[in-house]
This record gives C-alpha cells, structure tokens and sequence, in this order.
C-alpha cells in the first residue's frame, strides 16, 4: 500500500517535473514545479518526517510558487511597459 | 742603463732608417712597375721621396683641431710601434726592435692605434668624405681581420707559442719548415687577408678616387700629409715584415747584411705579390669585400685552425 | 546545438556514473548511533516532546541561526538588488492591477486574524507537534501576502516589519547568551526550567526560540514578498 | 578568553540591531560599526597572541552538549590568526565603503556585510560539516546581495552566475555531506575524521567524498571551472572583489584544510585529485589573465589562481613532504599574502576609478604623482608575486623546495611557470600604472626611421632640462576611506614582512637592505634635495664599504664588495649635477647596491636568492625611472624574474638531491650540485642576467631606458652581479651534460657568440646609449667566455675584464649622460662636432674607448692579452678568433661613438653648448686615473686577481718585473708605455718643428672646391655609419632573436586567448564546466576510465 | 525497498533538475531547474534518514523513549533538510530577482541573451 502510494506519487512528481520543465506557459510551469514540492511534502510524511512535510509545503510548495509568480509578473510588467515590441518573453 | 738605453735607441734609429728607405723605394718602385704593365711611363722610382719633401717643405698648414692636429701623430706612432715590436731581423740585436714588451697579440693590437688616432684626426677634419673612408676602412678592416686572426690562432696553435721570435725560430732550417709549408691552409688565409690589408685593389674602396678624392686624409696637407707619406712606408713595411716572420721563414743569416737583403727579396716579392692582384682586379664595394674576406679565406681559416685542434 | 548535445551527453554520463551509487542505498533496521543517542536522552535532558524541534533548536541551534541569518541577507539582498530598479527606468506610471474582488476583500477581512493565529500557533507548539518557528512564519507570511493581494495593506510598513525582524533577531541571539551564561552553552535553552513533557511550558526556552524564530521568518518572508511584488515607485 | 560562538553572536547581533543603530545617523553608524570591528579585531588578536605556540585551541561547544552531539566551534593559532587578519581586513574594507566619493555603503550593506564577516568566522571556526554547509550560503548569499552595489548592470547577470555555480557547489556539498552521514553517522569533523580510514573507504563513502570536495573545490572556484567568478570579479564593484577574495575565499580554504584529513584519511586517491585541481587552478587562470584588458578581471584570475596554489601547498604536506615549522605555515602565509595584497589592489582599482590593466587599451593617469599611492600599489603587487621581502616569498621558497623534495617536478614546472605568468600580468600593470605620463610604452624602434624623427628626441631633450617627477597628473584625490584601509593593509603586509624576516633566520642583509631603503625614503618624505642625499648615500657607502672589507683577506665575496660599492659610490657623484629632488633615486641606489654585497656575504641558497631578487627589486625600479622606459622594464622585470625562479627551480632540485647543498659559504664553488639539470638551470639563470644572446633582449632597452645616471651604475656595476653569481656556482658548471660535453664548453660558446652578436648590433645602433648598452652585453659575453675556461688564466681573465668593464662603461656612460643634459638628445646623428665645446668630455670619451677596445697602451689590451692567452692555452682556437673578431667589431662601433659625438661638423643649435657639470666629470676622471694607473702598472690589478682566483687554481704564469709571463706568450704592460710614447712624442716633435705656420680654420672650411654643397645638418657623415656593414650581412643581421621572443609572446598570447574563449560568459556553459569537473574528479577518483 | 525507490525518485529528480537547468533557455525555467534539483536533494536526505517502518520522532502518549529508540526514524536528516529547504528558498528568491534585474537590463529573458561578460 505504501510502496503503492510511492510509486505512485514519484512517477506523478517526475511528469510534473517534465511539465515544469517542457510546457508552453510559464506560469503552468511554475504551478507544476509547485506540484512538485506538494508531492514531495506527501512522500515525507510517508517516510515519518512530518516537520520536513509541512515545510516543504508551506514554504516549497507554496512560498516558492508565490515568489516565481511575483518574479514573472514583475518581468511582464516590465515587458508591457516596453510597448511590448522588443521584449522577448513567452 | 742610459748606456742601454742610448744603445737601444741607436739600433732603434738604425732599423726605422732601413725599413722607411727601404719601402720608400719598394714603393716608387712598384708604382713604375706597375705603370709599364698598364703601359705608361710612369714616376720614377724616388718618387715617394720627392712628395715628402714636398710635403714637409710647406711653409703653412690648416688645422682643423687639436685633434686633427694630432691624428697624423698618432698613425705615424702607430706605424713606427707596430714596427718596433716585430723582430726585423732574427737573430740580430739591431734588428729585434722592442719586441721583448709583448708579443704577437700586441703588435695585432697596436695596428688599431694608428688606425684610430687617424680615424679621429680625419674625423674631426669634418669633411664627410673623410668619415665615408673611415667607415668604409674600419668596416674592411673587420672583415679582413677574420681571416688573419684564424691564421695567426692556427700558427699560435702550431707552434705554441705567441711570441713573434719564437715562431720565427721555430721555422729556421731550410724553406720546408716555413709556416707556408707546414701550415699552407693558414698562410692562404693569412696572405688574403694581406691582400685587404695593403689596401690595394681590390680593396682600395677605402680611398676610392672617383668618389671620395683621397678619402680619410682628404683634408691632410702639408706637413701633417707627409707624415702620413713617411709613416705608409713604415706600416706598410711593418706589414710585410710581419708576414715574413709568420709565414716565409724571417729573414735569418749570420751576416746582418745578407739577412737584410734576404728580407728585401722576401718583402719584394710579398709586396709584388699585391701588386700583382691589384692590377688584375677591379675594385670592390665594401660590401663585397666584407662578403669576400667572410666567405672562403675564413673557411680556410677555420679549416687551418680545425687541422691544428685534431 | 553542439553544446545542447554535449550537455545531453554529459548528464547522461554522469548519471550512468552515480546512479549505481545512489541505487545501492538500502533500507535499515537502526539508525546512526547519534540519532539513537538523541532519540533516547533528549526527550529528558529538554523536556520537548518533537525531537526534530530539539535537534533544531538545541542541539543544531547554530544551523538554525545560520538559516535565520540566510533568510535575513536574502530578505535584505533581494530589497537592495530591488532597491535601485524603479530609479533607473523612466518614470511612467505602472501598470494598474485590477482592483480586487470583493469576494477576495471580504475573505482577506475575515481570514487574516485566523491566519496570524494559526501561524502563532504552530510555533508557539513547535517543540510538541510537527512544525515549527519556520513553518509558522511562512503561515504569517502567506497572511500578509493576502492582506497585500486584497489590499487591505497597501503599503507594508517597513519600519514596523523591520522593528519586528530586528527584536526578534536580537532577542534569539540574547536568548543564546543567556544561554551560554545561565546554562551550558550558546543556545542552551535549559536556563528555563524543562517542564513536562507534552505541555505547552516544557522544552525549557525552546518555545521562546520557536516564536522569536516564527515572528522573524514571517517579518523576513514577508519582506522578501513585499520586495518580489512591490511596482516600481513612480517620482 | 572570550568564547569562539560570542563572536558569531556579536557580529549576527550587531547585524541584526544595526537598523536601530542607524538611527543616530548614518555616520555614527558607521564609526560604530567600525569600533564594532576593532573590538574583534582585538578579540581574535587576543585568541592569536595567547594560542600561539601553546599548542591547545580553543573549543565552544554549543547548547551546553558536546561535540558530536551539538556543534563545535574550534580555534586554533592558525585559526585565530586568519582570522585577525580577515578582521583586520574587513575593517579595513569597511573604511574604504563607507568613506567613499560615490556608493557609500550603508543601511542593509553594512547588515549584510557583518554577516558576510560572520560567515566567514563560522567557516573557520566551525567543526561541524553542516555546519559549514550553513556557512557556505551565509557568506554566498550575502555576497549575492551585497553584489547589487555595483554601478555596472552587467552584475546581475554575474552574479547569476555566480549562483548558479554555487548552487551547484552547494548541492553537490549536501550530497555528499549526506553520503557522509549515512556512512559514519555522524556530522562533527573529528568524528568523521577518525572513522573515514574504516567507515568512508567503501565506494560508497569515497564517492560521497567525492561531491563533498568537488563541492568545496567549486567553492574555491578553480580553473577551468570558474568563468562565473572571473565574470563576478569584473562587475562587481571593487570593494566587493577585495572582500570576495580577501575574506570570502580565504574561509573557504579552511573548509578544504578541515577537510583535507578526511579526505586522505579515506582514500589515496584525493590527495593527488586535489594536487591536480590545485595546479590547474593555478596555471590556467595564470595564463588566461595575459591579454586582460579589465583590471578587475585580471586581479579575478589573479585571486583565484592564488588560491589554487594555496590548495596546492595544502595538499603539499599530506603526500609527506616534511616542512619546517608548522605543517600550515606555508599555505597560510600564502593565503594571508594573498589576502592582504589582492585586498590592496582592489581598493586601489577603486580609489583611482579606472579598470584598465595595461594591456590593450591604455591605462591612463600615472601614479608618478602620487607617491605614496604607488608605494602600495608596488608593495602589493610584489607581495601578490611573492618577492622578498613580502611573507609570500617565503612561503613560495619553502612551497617549492618541498615540491622539489618530493619529486613533483612536473607541478614544480607548473608554479613556476605561473608564477612567471603573474609577473608579466602583475608587473604590466604596476610599471603601466607607474610610467611616465609621456610614455606611449612602446618598445622603442632601435633603428631609427630615415626621417629622421624629431619629435621623440624634443621629448627626450624636455626630459634633459630637468623636468622633475612630479610632472604626472595628479588626477582626483583619493578618498579618504582608501587612504585609511590602504594604509592598514600596508602596515600590515609591512608588519608581517618584519615578522617573516625575523623568523627566517637569514633576515639580516635583507633588513640591512630594507633600512638602507627605508633611511633615504624616510629623507625624500622630509624633502631633503638629491644633492645632499648623494652626499649622505656616498658617506655612508663608503664608511660601510670600508669597514665591510678594511682587515678582510681578499677573497672574491671581498673582492667584489670592493667593486660594487666602490664603483657606485664614484658614479653618485654624479648625482651632485642634478639640482631639486628626486624622489627614490637615491634610496634605490643604495638599496641596490646593499643588495649586491648581501649577495656576496650570502652563505646558503636562500641567502643567495634572497640577495639576488631584491637586487631585481631595486634595479627595476631604478630602470622603471626613466622616463620611456615603460615597455623596456616590463620586459626587464619579465626577464629578471624568470632568471630568479630558474634560479629558484635549480636550487630546489639540487637541494632535493643534495640537502648540504650550498652551505659551505664564502668559497668559490660553494653552490656545487650533481644534478645536470640543477646546474643547466642556474646556468640559464646566470645567463639571462648577464643578457646572453637569445636571452638578452630585455638588456639593452633596460639599460638605454633607464635614467642616465641608473644606465651607468646598471651597465657598470649591476652587470656583474650576475659575473659574481657564476663564480659563486663555479662548482656546478665543470659538470659533464652529455656525451662528454661539458657546461663550461657550452658557457664559453655562448659567450663568445654573445660578445659577437652584441657588437654586431651596437654597430647599426643611432641611439648613443643603445649601443653602450649592446657594448656591456658584448663584454659580458667575454666574461662569460673567460670564466668558462675553468682554468687560472681564464678567471684572472674573466674577473680582470669585470674590473675593467666597471671603469670603462661607468665613465662612457657618465659621458654620455653628460653630452644628453647638454645636447637633449640621445641620436648620434644629431650630434657632432662636440669635441671644442666639451674637451673634457672628450677625452674620457677616447681614454674610455681604447680601454674598451683594448688597443695598447691602455689596460684594455690586458685583458685582450689574458683573455687570448688564456682561450689558446686551453686550445679553444675557434673561440679566440671569434673573440678577436667581436673586438674588431667592438673598435667599429665605438669609433662610431666618439666620431658621431665628437668630431665631423657641429649642429648650428650646439654652438653654445657648455662642458659637463664638474660633477659628471669627476666619476669619469676618477675612473680614468685607475685606469691609466692599471695600464701602466697592470701587477697592481692583475696579482691581487689572482690571489682571489688562488684557492681554486695554482697560477699558471709569471711575473718578471713589470713582465707577465704565459705558456705562450708574454706581455710588459710598463715597456709598452714607453714605447708609445717614445714613438708618439717623436713624430710630435717633429711635427711641430716642421710645421711652418699653421692656421685655424672655421668650421665648414673644407676642400670642397671652395664650395658648401650640404646644409650644416647634413654635412656631418653620422647616420647609418656602417649602412655597408648592413648590406653585406643581409638576412643574417634580422632580428631573429627578437622575434624569436615575439613569437613566445605571441604564442602566450593565442594560448591565453584560447583559454580564455573556455569561458564563454553563459551560465550554461559554466554549469556544464562545473559538471564536467564533476565527472574529471570522479574519472580520477576512478583511476581514468 | 522503501529507501531504495526514494533514492533513486530523488536521484530522477535531480538530473532532471539538472538538465533542464542545462537545457532550457528561458530564465525562470532553470530556476525551476534549480528547484527541483533542490527538492531532489531534500528527498535524498529524507532516504537517508528513513529507518524501515519508522515513524516520526515525536514523542507522544503512545509511544515512550523505548518506542522511540526503537522505532522512530532519524531526526538528524530531518532537521537538515528543514534548513536546507529554507536556504533553497532564500537562493531562489534571490536569483529571481537577478533574473528581474537581468530581464530590466537586457530585455530577454533567455539565457544566452544575457551573457555580456566573457572571456
């Protein structure tokens, strides 16, 4: 049953990871590298270390995602302002 | 000691005496010599004579400098001392000169007293035609130096010894033993490197008439240019002299008048020898002839010395 | 697309090399000597119930502080890196972000309080359940981030987040001279009586730790976010 | 004492409450902060002075539990060492940012800036692995916000970089900090320590130790990993470069010396791993520095290329190599050099605002004018290349002995290779930095273009009227924080020099060098004129002089005082000419000449070297005087100190094979090895000093560069330092190399080939004082050839023409440094005609040539004499024709010399140019007195010659009065003096009987056919004298040699720009670099694939 | 078996953190590159620290010091991990923000657009 989970949640965190790395919009990206940690943050609490599992959530899973998401906003706003013409983001 | 002294300048003043009459009239001699073969009349044979007293008999001269002043000093010095310290004669008191103060190293050495004293004398004159000649004499000089040095290491190296009478004594007892003989690859070099020595065509670019009228002494007159008259008789005879000694045997007899009349024939035909080439060449650029005196007399030079080392 | 090729390679490579490594690594029955040393005499010589709480505290407390201090040169790099970015641009006005709903406000309104409670929660009871200081401070820290995205705080006040990180900072490092002059060394929090095991008085200083920890992790989080979001400030 | 962990709480307090602090304004702040670190200043002295030499360290364990338990924190002497002088440092740095013109730093700076400091203590302090980990990210991430500072925008984009490459460090560190753990079970140092032989041998241990010290190494960023760092160097802002590699790095070697025994203790495979890491970061970086055009770039390479070698001679003592004293010593004296020096540097890239490096581009504004800043600027560079009297050279002294000890050759090969590399970069900078503002620094074309340039030689006559020094732009003033930390850094780099010298054990001639130094610095900061301090310099050289040899046997070591401060002490009285100061001049020549008769009284290598690299010191800065002599000292500095690590290199290896080597002391030969290699080395050492051919290129330009005064003490005196050093290793050069040829053989053809080549080229030389300086190396070349006979004659020889050369060029160069402050010229062609207008000068030019050129009368022809004598007794035939060919040549060009000067037809301008300064004249007159004594009465030189060369060959000639008597020949020096004089006085006498009138005649009035065809400038036959002689020779006179060494240079350069393109500037490729690092270690660790 | 998939899920993790860290071109992406060979690392450390059937180190009513002792896993890894992942999260905070200050200075976001310093 454990070993299921596992299993099951290692291949999940290594698509997620896939996703973060090769989809097409940034910010699903960033949301899936989240999905990462909150899955991480489930495995430690299967491995008997529930400190670590609520870090990783609150600050992997979630702190994290909030700071990329900043940090990509405040790059857009800075590519909107540039008449959106010579920026390169995507 | 004053006795020995006045003594040693008798035999001094005996000896110089021989050897400037002697060239003086080697050299009005060649000239007419060498004027029949081209085909003129030529001067006579006293000819030097006349010019010095010609020379000599001015009742003023122009000085350029105190230097200038005393570069025909200082070439005329240069002339006697590379004399003076060659034995003449070997064997003979008269004749031995100062020799004993150093050897062959010296008189090698003391060549460039008079070149130089001259150098500085034609230097200061400022006439550019006067330093062109300098240049152009020093530069040969050089050049033919090489080879006559690699000779004079090989008969060093032959005979071990520097001294000029040691080498002298080592050639007596019959013409098979000379230098030239024992030594034929040292006396080749040596005798080539006379060549440029003398001066004579082909190497004559120093004083090249066409060009740079007489060349260093361009502004020498008077007294001062016969002094530079007096003292090429001496240099040149020291010159053949030297040669003799190195590579012809000396000039040795029991009897100071045969052995000095052995020395006129030897120094003869040395002296014909140069003339003889310089009137079968034309004449060649400094250049050339620094190649020339760099390129086969030095390699027979080094051959001379190799065959001395193994 | 040589270099993509290479790195390709390379990562293969290298993973081919380690993975037997890391493959070898099995299950065990017992755990290293130290850990058996702590599991069995720490919960007597602290009095905390959470030994991953006592091991951070106490027994690693120097880490701990080091990653206090890690989180503050982030908080106070990532202001100074930010610190020269509005001046340099033009000048325009910033992009406006759309007013927040009102379903967000109401919410922001009547979670805040809950959410700060919560946070206080979770490190004050750090040394007897899971969490912590840390924990509990990204708990501030995500209160203030909603505060922010509801606009109910507008502008954080740096003089009272900074006034906050800075008492509390100094007073966890007066709390490890106390107890390196009261107890037995740096961050011995023994200076306090241990208590009973299980109560929220027990550990000894390890609460007092938990909380200044707890208060200047949320402060330095939310600095961090309030410099990530903050628009440039138009002249 | 104060507890280890109250000072990480302090500075974390302090940092925390700083904010409040600030509150009482920002300066009080900051002289707070200051008091703040004064106050650990003095706490880790205080750790310093009492664990030193007591043997125990000083142990905090944390939360009132012991060690594996908690966390350690340990300080050991080394330890607190470091880190008083990390603090001091820091101060230091902290002074200069908050006392800045621009950027001041302040607020979250300083915060962050006291937990950079923090980090590094915990990193020294702490004995906990991760602990160190914490550590790591403390210092990292503070370095990360603190790199915001910069102006340049470039800094982020380094600075991602930098994290990049540190997170990968920091991962590959947790990864294996958790191998770690999982193999031993714990995390304290000693715990892990005493259990890696058993519990980390496992593959699975050594593979975890794998990441840990490949985490570290990246850490350290060595080459050819570190593209992220050198980028980070150059964009940040200098202060941060200063703390970066003066704190920052120097903890994080302590992490790799905790380490170190773990490591070894595992596996044998590591020492060598981090011997290889450690030689590469050291040589790669060395070479890619070359061609920087940034100045913080290039002091990036430089520091990361000092930590390698620091991490080299960590590793050093691990694979056994006994050391004397503490097993640390060396690389922390390295490390602690390296910090205070490259902290220096940065702070002055700030304080004069400009990042160029001297390559490429310009490097504006001299330091001429500003003394006191160059001073430290030169303090630190020769601190940072490891020169005497700095720590660092001891440290590389015992570095390299102990590699030699241990039979790494090849990493042998490799520092000194580098350190060579750091010279040329280092030494560019500084002699760039410290040129005239004049100077375009550009070797200067030995053949004058047809032309006729004008224009350098007005610069040059600008320079004879006696411009002063003072004459570059004292640009902006330096702020007031850079004086403060400069200052500090300076007082202690001089603090640690005294100290390194005390402990040495042969500190002595160098301090008495140091102080003679330091006396007439001390007299140019009190403004006192060059004249007086002359006068005070003669004084006190010759009272120390004669009291250093009065009541001596005549040896060679007394012998050759005699003539080094004899000969320098007649040529400073020419300094009596130059009115108005001279900042340096005086004191330099003292200091140089100190240095020669320290080499005479050295009695063990390191004496030996010691002696010979601050003779370098003192005659490059000397030669870096002259006012174009920027290209020309760049290349005597580069030259000189190959010479000396040869020399260096050649000792450690006989010392390895020999350790009594040398230690015999004050006899000839004294420096005897065995070793062929050892011997070829010192050889070559020995060689380039004295400007051989091939090696000789930085000769002429050296000595033509310099100022007048410095040629001729360089030219007459300097040169034969190298003269002595071939006596001192006379042992070494008998030795057979190869099928049956012997040194000596080789020596002597070098030397005749070197006296050859070296007239050759003085002849086609316009410049006066190039073809004196091509003259010196010409009879240098002599030397070398006499000394090499190995026979009686042959060093009576070789040591008679030294004397000689002394008095000869030293009166040919005060000469011509006459005839340059009269005329302002240095071309011959624009001379002529002198010799109404200077007589005296002229005739000490004639006496001084026929010395030269050895024709007889004079004393020159005695050393021909010898000299040929002695070549054919030993039957080198060859040798003594190529010898009498050179000396032909050698009367060629000095003709040239004195007719271009002297005679021919004066230059309208110099119709009113005056005779000399008495004070020029009188050296020269001194000398020419000698001389004429000598060649009069040459027993008087050559007997007590010969009483030196005694002890080690029985004599071979002699003496009959006056007379000296060889195997072959024979010579009377007196006899022939009369002589010619008899002969010279007789045609005078005659002359001036038969004359009749003379007349003086006006110059130009020459027969010309009554005519004036050329201008005055042109009448004068001077330039391209012996264009002929050029003609002839063809090809063969090329530059072969020198572009020779063009093409080395050009080669060094294509090799630094291909290591260069290695660091492409993306962080991808950097992240691959450091993954491929990653995968090199483990193939090592491997043993290869 | 237990410790064994969790090594291997974490040494996954990491080279695909370190590939896309290698590969992507986009900024934010190698951050996340970044992240997740940060995660992996964590995992790691947990393997490390797991014991086989053991439960968290915390003592409570059920469980006594013998309970622990025999059964609870190993606090150390825990406690490191917890300071890693907040030093993980101060690290990425900071290079988003060169990433800003990257994008402000060169407007492009991609790597290979932001390499003015070299050689």
């Amino acid at each position: 049953m454990i070993l299921a989970m596992l299993i099951t949640f290692g291949v999940m965190m290594l698509v997620a990871a896939l996703v973060a790395l090769y989809s097409r919009d940034i910010v699903t990206a960033i949301v899936a590298s989240g999905v990462v940690s909150l899955l991480a943050s489930v495995l430690y609490v299967l491995f008997g270390a529930p400190d670590v599992a609520m870090t990783e959530a609150a600050i992997g899973s979630a702190l994290t995602t909030v700071v990329f998401l900043f940090a990509w906003s405040r790059i857009r706003s800075i590519a909107s302002r540039d008449d959106s013409t010579n920026g390169e983001v995507r | 000691m004053t006795q020995m002294i006045l003594t040693k300048a008798l035999y001094t003043v005996i000896s110089l005496a021989v050897i400037t009459n002697y060239a003086l009239i080697l050299i009005g001699t060649m000239a007419r010599i060498r004027a029949k073969v081209q085909g003129r009349v030529g001067q006579p044979f006293y000819q030097p004579y006349i010019d010095i007293v010609k020379s000599n008999a001015k009742r003023t001269s122009i000085s350029h400098g105190v230097m200038f002043f005393l570069g025909p000093v200082f070439r005329l010095a240069g002339g006697l001392g590379t004399y003076l310290f060659i034995p003449a004669i070997f064997g003979s008191v008269i004749f031995s000169n100062f020799s004993f103060s150093g050897d062959l190293l010296l008189m090698m050495y003391f060549i460039f007293f008079g070149q130089l004293g001259m150098a500085l004398g034609a230097g200061e004159s400022g006439h550019p035609h006067s330093a062109i000649g300098v240049a152009r004499g020093l530069a040969q000089m050089t050049a033919f130096e090489l080879p006559f040095v690699l000779s004079v290491v090989a008969l060093a190296a032959q005979y071990g010894t520097l001294s000029i009478t040691e080498i002298v004594a080592a050639q007596q007892g019959g013409f098979t033993h000379w230098a030239a003989f024992t030594n034929p690859l040292a006396m080749i070099a040596g005798m080539i490197a006379f060549l440029g020595m003398s001066g004579a065509n082909p190497f004559s670019v120093v004083v090249a008439p066409q060009e740079i009228p007489i060349g260093p002494p361009t502004e020498m007159q008077s007294s001062f240019l016969g002094m530079l008259q007096t003292n090429r008789a001496i240099f040149n005879g020291a010159k053949m002299v030297l040669f003799m000694n190195l590579f012809w045997g000396g000039a040795a007899h029991e009897n100071l008048l045969v052995a000095i009349l052995i020395m006129v024939v030897k120094t003869f035909l040395i002296y014909l020898y140069v003339t003889i080439v310089g009137a079968s060449f034309p004449r060649f650029k400094t250049e050339q002839s620094i190649r020339f005196f760099l390129g086969v007399p030095t390699v027979i030079g080094i051959a001379a010395v190799v065959l001395q080392m193994v | 697309m040589f270099k993509r090729l290479f790195s390709l390679v390379l990562v293969v490579a290298l993973a081919a090399a380690f993975f037997p490594l890391f493959a070898t690594i099995g299950d065990r029955g017992d755990v290293s000597p130290l850990a058996e040393s702590y599991l069995a005499d720490a919960p007597d010589a602290l009095g905390s119930a959470n030994l991953v709480t006592s091991v951070i505290v106490t027994y690693r407390g120097l880490d701990t502080l080091g990653e206090v201090t890690v989180l503050f040169a982030a908080s106070a790099g990532v202001s100074l890196v930010f610190s020269r970015l509005g001046s340099s641009s033009d000048g325009r006005r910033p992009v406006q972000n759309h007013a927040p709903s009102e379903l967000v406000v109401t919410g922001a309104g009547l979670l805040l309080p809950l959410i700060f409670v919560f946070g206080v929660f979770i490190f004050v009871h750090g040394h007897l359940t899971p969490g912590g200081g840390f924990q509990g401070g990204v708990v501030i820290a995500s209160g203030v981030l909603l505060a922010l995205l509801a606009g109910t705080l507008t502008e954080l006040s740096h003089g009272m987040l900074s006034v906050l990180e800075m008492l509390s900072g100094a007073g966890y490092v007066a709390v490890g001279l106390l107890g390196l002059w009261l107890a037995g060394g740096f961050l011995d929090p023994r200076f306090l009586p241990t208590g009973e095991i299980g109560s929220l008085f027990s550990g000894g200083a390890i609460p007092v730790i938990y909380s200044l920890v707890g208060i200047k992790v949320g402060a330095e989080l939310s600095g961090v976010i309030d410099a990530m979001r903050r628009r440039r400030v138009v002249e | 004492m104060v507890s280890p962990v109250v000072l990480i709480a302090a500075s974390l307090g302090f940092a925390f409450l700083y904010p409040l602090v600030e509150r009482l304004g920002e300066r009080a702040a900051t002289r707070i902060a200051l008091l703040v670190l004064a106050a650990f200043a003095g706490t880790t002295a205080g750790w310093t002075v009492s664990l030193i030499g007591s043997g125990v360290a000083l142990t905090a364990d944390t939360a009132g539990f012991v060690a594996p338990l908690s966390i350690q924190l340990q300080v050991t002497a080394v330890d607190a060492l470091a880190m008083t002088v990390v603090t001091l440092l820091a101060l230091a740095a902290l002074v200069q940012l908050t006392e800045r013109a621009t950027d001041r730093w302040h607020g979250k700076q300083v915060v962050l800036f006291f937990v950079l400091l923090l980090g590094s203590y915990g990193l020294i302090m702490t004995r906990d692995l991760f602990n160190v980990f914490v550590f790591m990210e403390i210092s990292g991430i503070s370095v990360f916000g603190l790199l915001s500072t910069s102006r340049d925008g470039r800094v982020f984009e380094a600075g991602f970089k930098y994290m990049v490459a540190s997170g990968l460090a920091s991962v590959f560190f947790l990864i294996g900090t958790a191998f770690v753990y999982r193999s031993v079970g714990s995390l304290s140092i000693a715990d892990i320590t005493a259990a890696a032989p058993v519990a980390l041998a496992s593959p699975v241990g050594v593979m975890g130790l794998l990441f840990l010290v490949t985490g570290i190494l990246i850490e350290l960023k060595p080459a050819p990993a570190n593209g992220w760092a050198i980028d980070t160097y150059q964009a940040a802002d200098p202060g941060i470069g200063a703390l970066l590699s003066a704190v920052n790095a120097t903890a994080m070697v302590f992490v790799l010396v905790r380490v170190m025994p773990i490591l070894a203790g595992a596996s044998p495979v590591f020492v060598p791993l981090v011997l290889i890491a450690g030689a590469g970061a050291f040589l790669i970086p060395q070479a890619q520095a070359l061609l920087q055009e940034s100045f913080k770039r290039m002091l990036g390479y430089s520091s990361v290329a000092q930590i390698g070698l620091v991490v080299l001679a960590i590793v050093i003592p691990a694979a056994g190599v006994p050391f004397a004293g503490v097993a640390l010593a060396v690389p922390l004296v390295l490390l602690l050099n390296h910090a205070v020096a490259k902290a220096t540097l940065f702070w002055i890239a700030d304080a004069t605002g400009d990042d160029a490096s001297g390559f490429g581009g310009s490097l504006p504004a001299s330091l001429r004018g500003r003394p006191a800043l160059l001073v430290v600027a030169a303090i630190a560079v020769l601190a940072l290349l490891g020169l005497p009297p700095f720590p660092g050279f001891w440290a590389k002294w015992s570095l390299v002995m102990g590699l030699a000890a241990g039979g790494h050759i090849g990493l042998l090969v490799v520092v000194l290779l580098g350190s060579l590399l750091e010279v040329v970069y280092l030494g560019r900078w500084l002699i760039m930095r410290m040129r005239h503002v004049d100077d375009d620094a550009t070797v200067v074309s030995q053949r004058i273009p047809a032309d006729f340039a004008e224009s350098r030689a007005d610069a040059v006559s600008g320079a004879a009227s006696g411009a002063s020094d003072a004459s570059g732009a004292a640009a902006g003033a330096i702020p007031v924080g850079a004086t403060v930390s400069l200052g500090l850094a300076t007082l202690l780099m001089a603090g640690a020099s005294v100290a390194a010298l005390l402990g040495s054990g042969v500190g002595m001639p160098v301090l008495i060098v140091l102080i003679g130094v330091a006396a007439f610095a001390v007299l140019d900061v009190l403004r006192i004129p060059l004249r007086l301090q002359a006068i005070v310099a003669i004084a006190g050289l010759s009272w120390w002089g004669v009291s250093a040899v009065s009541g001596a046997a005549l040896t060679l070591q007394s012998g050759f005082v005699l003539l080094f401060v004899g000969g320098a002490v007649v040529q400073l009285v020419a300094l009596l000419a130059r009115p108005g100061r001279r900042a340096g001049l005086v004191a330099l020549i003292v200091g140089m000449v100190l240095s020669l008769a320290a080499l005479t009284a050295a009695t063990s290598p390191l004496e030996v070297f010691v002696a010979w690299e601050l003779m370098t010191l003192t005659s490059f800065f000397l030669v870096v005087r002259g006012r174009f002599a920027a290209a020309a000292s760049v290349r005597y500095l580069t030259f000189s100190l190959a010479s000396a690590l040869l020399m260096l290199a050649a000792f450690s290896l006989a010392t390895a094979a020999n350790p009594a080597f040398g230690t015999g002391g004050g006899v000839i030969g004294t420096l005897t090895t065995s070793v062929p290699w050892a011997a070829v080395l010192l050889a070559l050492s020995v060689l380039i000093k004295l400007g051989a051919i091939g090696l000789h290129i930085w000769l002429p330009s050296s000595y033509a560069e310099a100022e007048d005064e410095v040629s001729s003490l360089a030219s007459s005196v300097l040169s034969k330092a190298g003269i002595l050093l071939l006596f001192l290793g006379a042992g070494s050069f008998a030795a057979p190399l190869f099928a049956g040829v012997a040194l000596n053989q080789v020596l002597g053809w070098i030397g005749v080939i070197t006296a050859l080549a070296g007239g050759m080229m003085a002849l086609f030389q316009e410049d006066i004082k190039y073809t004196l300086a091509y003259s010196s190396m010409s009879q240098l070349g002599y030397m070398v050839l006499a000394f090499a006979l190995m026979s009686h004659l042959g060093w009576v020889t070789a040591l008679y023409l030294a004397v000689n050369h002394l008095l000869f060029k030293g009166m040919l160069f005060l000469a011509v440094a006459g005839i340059v402050m009269r005329t302002g010229t240095r071309l011959m062609y624009q001379m002529g005609g002198l010799i109404k207008r200077m007589p005296f000068s002229f005739v000490s030019v004639l006496v001084g040539i026929i010395a030269v050129s050895g024709v007889p009368p004079l004393a020159g022809f005695g050393g021909k004499w010898l000299l040929y004598t002695a070549l054919i007794e030993q039957g080198w035939y060859l040798q003594a024709a190529l010898a009498l060919f050179s000396s032909g040549i050698a009367f060629l060009y000095l003709f040239r010399l004195i007719h271009s000067m002297f005679l021919g037809q004066r230059k309208t301008h110099h119709d009113t140019v005056t005779e000399a300064p008495a004070a020029v004249l009188i050296p020269q007159f001194v000398f020419l007195v000698i001389i004429i004594a000598i060649s009069m009465f040459p027993n008087l030189l050559i007997k007590p010659l010969q009483t030196i060369v005694e002890p080690a060959f029985a004599s071979s000639v002699r003496w009959e009065g006056y007379t000296v008597i060889s195997s072959l020949g024979y010579w009377n020096g007196n006899a022939v003096m009369y002589v010619v004089i008899g002969v010279f006085l007789a045609p005078l006498l005659w002359l001036l009987a038969v004359k009749g009138r003379t007349y003086r005649v006006e110059q130009f009035n020459i027969v010309f056919a009554a005519e004036r065809p050329h201008t005055p400038q042109s009448t004068h036959y001077a330039y391209n004298f012996y264009g002929h002689y050029q003609k002839a020779f063809g090809r063969l006179l090329d530059p072969w040699v020198e572009r020779f060494w063009s093409g080395v240079s050009a080669t060094a350069g294509t090799v630094s720009q291909t290591l260069r393109a290695w660091n492409t500037g993306n962080p991808q490729t950097y992240a691959l670099q450091i993954l491929l690092y990653l995968f090199l270690t483990y193939l090592v660790a491997r043993g290869g694939l | 078996m237990m410790t064994q998939i969790l090594t291997v899920l974490a040494f996954l993790l990491m080279a695909l953190g370190v590939w896309g860290l290698m590969s992507r071109r986009h900024l934010i992406r190698i951050i996340i590159g970044f992240s997740l060979l940060d995660t992996g690392v964590h995992l790691l450390l947990v393997a490390f620290g797991y014991r086989s059937g053991g439960t968290a180190p915390i003592l409570s009513d059920g469980i006594g010091v013998s309970g622990l002792v025999s059964g609870a896993v190993d606090p150390i890894p825990s406690a490191l991990v917890l300071t890693a992942i907040v030093i993980g999260l101060a690290v990425t905070a900071l290079m988003l923000s060169f990433a800003v200050r990257m994008y402000a200075r060169t407007r492009s976001i991609y790597i290979d657009k932001n390499k003015e310093l070299k050689w």
